[in-house]
């Protein structure tokens, strides 16, 4: 039990998953903090989360304008001061767009909308995620529209060189292959890291019980936590 | 000079609008009446027949008449729920017209205080070459809203024929929860509010939409007529729900309405009449997108993400401060005061004044006549005994109405919320409600086909089978809502058809006890004479006993029973999918209510003591009959490594395995139960057969006199993908 | 045979609302731009074979008319150049 | 202050796949048409206010780059425009 840990939640206008993400941190035994994306300066925290969905309607492009919010100054000075901060979906996309992540998230390319079941697969031990071992599988649900991740030409081989590969789009195996790709990401890429920040397509908060169809969000996040497996329950 | 014609109105209603006014309206009131006596605003064709249904219940809240009606769940939690259409404005556009509809009626749940936690889609499209055109649009708008806006959508309805080809049918189903003991709605407010009216800004968006566009047949002139295609904003529409509800859980508002078909009109309209006071609306302080809107532009406007709030003066300061904080526009439109009216003022100036039990009460409703109820259509004979074929099986489950809806269902957020127990990939939604509390259990039919041969029976139809998918679940239903979709009710036929298919919904409700809360009419689905099929698109909620662990629908081993509960006496293949591929439709056949309604107390019963009696799984038997309920159960299974075997007696025939006669259930049982099973009609007076059992085949076979066998691949494929498998 | 690129602007009709555009334009001001009026809409480019400069253009007017833009909602604009 | 109209093209990199365009391409294609290489990106307008053209134009150079565009995937052009 951790008490203790306070981790902020960033809501911007039309985020939408913010309500799921804080419930699945209080479930956790952490202290989830909601953070107003006016906000100018951040208060003390040991974590901060961009969760999923859909900020400013996903207008221009998707956490473009989010990106541009004020609290995002402040967030990127914390990230530039070691604070863990973790971008889930849209997250995702605010912190790419933001040029806090490498690479960016395209449309998917069927056009469409895509919400499913999918297996991931730990692609690099990461010690922002103690316990998660390589190779492990997580069954977890993806839901968007533009989820295609791309980086800049030549960009590839140094991402996985340097280790920030941390998720990818597997079969329940963890075997890697195009039929598993369910969003043309490059080299099936579901999340990467930079330093203390990461950013995944998958949403965790939404596989924190088994009648939700899986509980894998929970070693994700109780991971992330620093809490591994001694989460309580 | 602008005339009644020009408003939609007939002779006869504008001479009603002078008697009971004592004068001539000006144009602007021509214009509120015109928008306001249309079809789809006063309900003119309708309202008579929707008297029939039964609204009462042990569990109603709300019945209709508000914006939408409401059912207790449990001590702590209410739910508000309605099906709302769009499908003229879908045909128009499909993907702005899908994506309003969704837009309209989850507005609908907020106004009336309760947070939307689920959306189901109930769609209908024609055959020809522009149909899958269409719903992929009509689906690319659904999903755009749902989506944005956060709201699971859980399950669903999709159907085609011809009849659907220039009137494809769009109906949203929205569920809400709110604290129990909360009452919010469109009459409560009080003189001395003020009237706010939030959103987005109006715009020239959807003028006429009601009073012409939904309430005419299409044709070739209607094209000339086609308003500003109202585009919805999920952004806005999320900001607004939050900012409403965050006033109404403050208990800041007296009324709430949101502002859906003909604006800013029939908002303030029936508001005043619902709460029995009188508005003043001042068009000029209305925030307008576009320059030079006059004032009949301002009342009749049909932008979206709007919505209209009554406000105490004593709260106005700590509204405007929620809705600042939400960065939701706003302005102070007008006041409430003691009295029945509805005036439209600019600044000083009066330019309307018309009394609201005149302008919303006083529409002349089209009369019930002893004739209407008549049933004088032609009653095809039913098909004869029919020997089984290995093709129909393919040919059944491949067919459009039963196929796998995958390609629909992933294009929407089904998870959100962390409610999603079960989703659309089940035949009914399961949603956790919180820790401790009963679930909610969801379900949606729209067996179009059935009405379109018998309109009472196939009503009666919808809501047994609506009631059936509950009650594999052992979930109590708590109420109906039903969006009735029909032609043009001017015409002799569509209007005795919808008039027989509301009777037969009614009468249902009434047998099987539960009550119809509310619900939506759509008519005029009618391009140059071609009416489409009567359709009903019926939505139940239910209380979940056990939401954590939903009764299964497949069955987990092999040497499972596999029983039928209250199989037909007379198997009956009319209104059939095999019935239609074989090109002899027949009628849709009687249902035995009585045996129906016993059946479903049994399993409500036996259910709540499932492992007591080795009860593994449940599924009730729907589209496709038998046949495509039992291979569902063993192709939606991954790895799909179990089959069965079905022995039949000699002489069942394709009118056993395929007829679709509501109220039927394929249970899965423990082999070990048997002797109880067996003995299930002298226990309970309920009619269960043992048809076969499980095996670790992966293969479906039936014996009936001879042994057929189709390959669970090859039925998975055709489920899939559609068409006939070759004969192997 | 030649081949051209034809290239289109497609908006939003007069009065239509942009959400986007509406979004966008709150932004900027957030951001301290004097910004109003913001229209989102496409620019799409397409190479076609043609016999002429002006059958080009009849191709694309066909295909704006057609498939790049909806009538119901959107207006476009074509103009042709050669394309080497 | 005056009023200017900024008109924005953003495109895609060359090299970067424009799933969008291929589709498009292939619509056109079945319905007949010999197109190639259709290339989708945005059109952007926006009325702002400055003393003079030449700032209008530096303010949407700014915000072309900080909000417009993704520099990572996009480029984009910038004109202006007297606006009445
Ligand atoms: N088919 C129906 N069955 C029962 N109630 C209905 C039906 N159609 C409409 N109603 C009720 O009539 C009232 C007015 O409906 P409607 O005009 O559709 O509301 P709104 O304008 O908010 O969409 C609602 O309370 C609705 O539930
Ligand atoms: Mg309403």
């Amino acid at each position: 039990m951790n008490n203790d840990l306070s981790v902020g939640i960033v809501v911007f206008p039309g985020s939408n998953c913010d309500h799921d993400t804080i419930a699945a941190i209080s479930s956790l035994g952490a202290k989830p903090v909601v953070l107003d994306y006016r906000l100018h300066s951040l208060p003390v925290l040991d974590r901060v989360i961009l969760p999923g969905g859909f900020s400013y309607g996903d207008y221009l492009r998707s956490g473009a304008l989010a990106a541009a919010a004020p609290i995002m100054d402040a967030v990127e000075q914390a990230a530039a001061d070691g604070l863990p901060v973790l971008g889930i979906c849209n997250g995702f996309q605010i912190l790419c767009e933001r040029g806090l992540l490498p690479g960016t998230l395209l449309p998917n390319p069927s056009g469409e909308f895509i919400c499913q079941w999918q297996a991931v697969r730990v692609a690099s031990e990461s010690p922002l995620f103690t316990g998660l071992d390589q190779g492990r599988v997580l069954r977890l649900p993806i839901a968007h529209h533009e989820g295609s991740y791309r980086v800049a030409q030549g960009q590839l081989a140094e991402l996985f060189e340097r280790g920030q590969i941390f998720l990818q789009y597997s079969d329940a195996e963890g075997q890697l292959h195009g039929l598993t790709n369910p969003n043309g990401s490059v080299a099936n890429i579901a999340g990467v890291q930079n330093r203390n920040v990461v950013g995944l397509m998958p949403h965790p908060e939404r596989a924190m019980a088994a009648y939700l169809g899986s509980r894998d969000g929970w070693d994700l996040l109780a991971s992330w936590l620093g809490m591994g497996e001694n989460a309580v329950c | 000079m602008l005339t009644y014609q020009d408003v939609g109105l007939s002779a006869r209603e504008d001479q009603e609008i002078v008697r009971l006014l004592g004068r001539r309206p000006n144009e602007l009131e021509l214009g509120l009446f015109g928008a306001l006596w249309s079809e789809h605003c006063s309900y003119k064709s309708s309202k008579n027949l929707l008297a029939q249904l039964p609204h009462q219940g042990q569990f109603v809240v709300q019945g209709p008449g508000g914006n939408a009606g409401v059912v207790q769940l449990s001590a702590d939690w209410d739910i508000a729920f309605k099906i709302e259409s769009h499908n003229h404005p879908s045909f128009v556009e499909p993907l702005q017209g899908a994506a309003t509809g969704v837009g309209g009626i989850l507005r609908d749940i907020v106004a009336m205080g309760a947070r939307p936690i689920a959306i189901a889609d109930i769609l209908k499209f024609g055959t020809d070459e522009k149909a899958p055109g269409l719903l992929h649009r009509v689906v690319e708008g659904i999903g755009a809203y749902g989506n944005a806006i956060g709201i699971p959508n859980v399950t669903g309805s999709l159907g085609f024929s011809a009849v659907y080809d220039a009137n494809p049918l769009v109906n949203v189903l929205a569920v809400g929860m709110r604290r129990h003991g909360l009452h919010v709605g469109a009459d409560g407010a009080r003189p001395e509010s003020v009237l706010i009216l939030i959103g987005q800004g109006t715009g020239r968006d959807g003028i006429h939409g009601a009073s012409l566009l939904a309430s005419q047949d299409f044709g070739a002139e209607t094209e000339e007529m086609r308003p500003t295609v109202q585009v919805g904003d999920p952004f806005m529409g999320k900001l607004l729900m939050e900012a409403t509800l965050a006033i109404v859980d403050q208990g800041l508002a007296d009324a709430v309405q949101d502002l859906g078909a003909a604006g800013l009109t029939s908002s303030t309209a029936e508001l005043a009449y619902a709460s029995s006071v009188g508005v003043v609306v001042d068009v000029s302080k209305v925030i307008c997108r576009e320059q030079n809107m006059n004032p009949y532009e301002i009342m009749l406007s049909e932008t979206q993400e709007r919505m209209l709030l009554s406000v105490p003066k004593k709260n106005l300061a700590a509204v405007l401060e929620i809705l600042t904080w939400y960065e939701v526009p706003y302005a102070e439109i007008g006041r409430v005061v003691a009295g029945d009216f509805l005036r439209v003022v600019a600044e000083s100036q009066v330019l309307a004044e018309l009394p609201t039990s005149v302008l919303v009460g006083g529409c002349p409703r089209l009369p019930v006549t002893h004739d209407v109820w008549i049933w004088d259509g032609d009653q095809p004979a039913a098909l004869e005994k029919t020997r089984l074929e290995l093709t129909w099986g393919y040919q059944v489950i491949g067919h459009p109405d039963c196929r796998d809806r995958s390609s629909v269902y992933q294009r929407y957020d089904s998870m959100i919320g962390l409610r999603t127990v079960w989703g659309p990939e089940h035949d009914v939604a399961v949603m956790h409600i919180e820790k401790g509390s009963p679930g909610l259990c969801v379900a949606v039919t729209a067996p179009a086909r059935w009405a379109a041969l018998d309109s009472y029976a196939g009503g009666i139809g919808a809501v047994a089978a609506a009631l059936s998918l509950v009650a594999t679940q052992g979930a109590v239903p708590l109420g109906i809502t039903d969006g009735i979709n029909a032609g043009n009710p001017e015409n002799s036929e569509p209007h005795r058809k919808m008039a027989a298919l509301i009777q037969g919904i009614g009468k249902a409700a009434e047998i099987f006890e539960v009550p119809v809360t509310g619900g939506n009419v759509s008519l005029h689905n009618e391009t140059e004479g071609q009416a489409i099929w009567p359709t009903a698109a019926i939505g139940v909620v239910a209380r979940h006993p056990n939401p954590e662990q939903p009764i299964a629908d497949a069955p987990p081993y092999a040497g499972t029973r596999i029983l039928v509960l209250n199989p037909p006496g007379k198997p009956d293949l009319g209104g059939s999918v095999l019935a239609e591929i074989l090109g002899h439709p027949g009628s849709y056949p009687v249902l035995d209510v009585g045996a129906i309604q016993h059946s479903l107390h049994f399993l409500a019963e036996i259910i709540s003591q499932a492992k007591n009696v080795g009860l593994l799984a449940c599924r009730a038997v729907g589209i496709g009959g038998l046949f495509v309920a039992v291979a569902k159960s063993l192709i939606t299974k991954t790895p799909m490594a179990l089959g069965a075997h079905l022995v039949l007696a000699e002489d069942a025939d394709a009118r056993f395995v395929f007829n679709e006669m509501a109220g039927q259930w394929v249970l899965f049982v423990e082999p070990d139960f048997k002797p109880f099973w067996d003995q299930v009609f002298e226990t309970h007076g309920v009619s269960v057969i043992d048809i076969g059992l499980v095996t670790d085949s992966p293969e479906l076979m039936i014996t009936a006199g001879r042994a057929i066998t189709w390959p669970l691949i090859d039925l998975w494929r055709a489920y899939r993908k559609g068409g006939v498998r070759d004969v192997r | 045979m030649t081949q051209f690129r034809l290239t289109f602007l497609v908006g939003l009709k007069e009065g239509i609302l942009d959400p986007a555009g509406q979004a966008t334009r709150n932004v900027l001001q957030n951001m301290g731009y004097q910004a109003d009026d913001v229209r989102i809409g496409k620019w799409i480019q397409v190479v076609v074979s043609a016999k002429t400069e002006d059958q080009a253009l009849t191709i694309g007017q066909e295909i704006g008319q057609r498939l790049l833009s909806n009538p119901v909602m959107e207006y476009f604009e074509v103009t042709v150049q050669a394309y080497e």
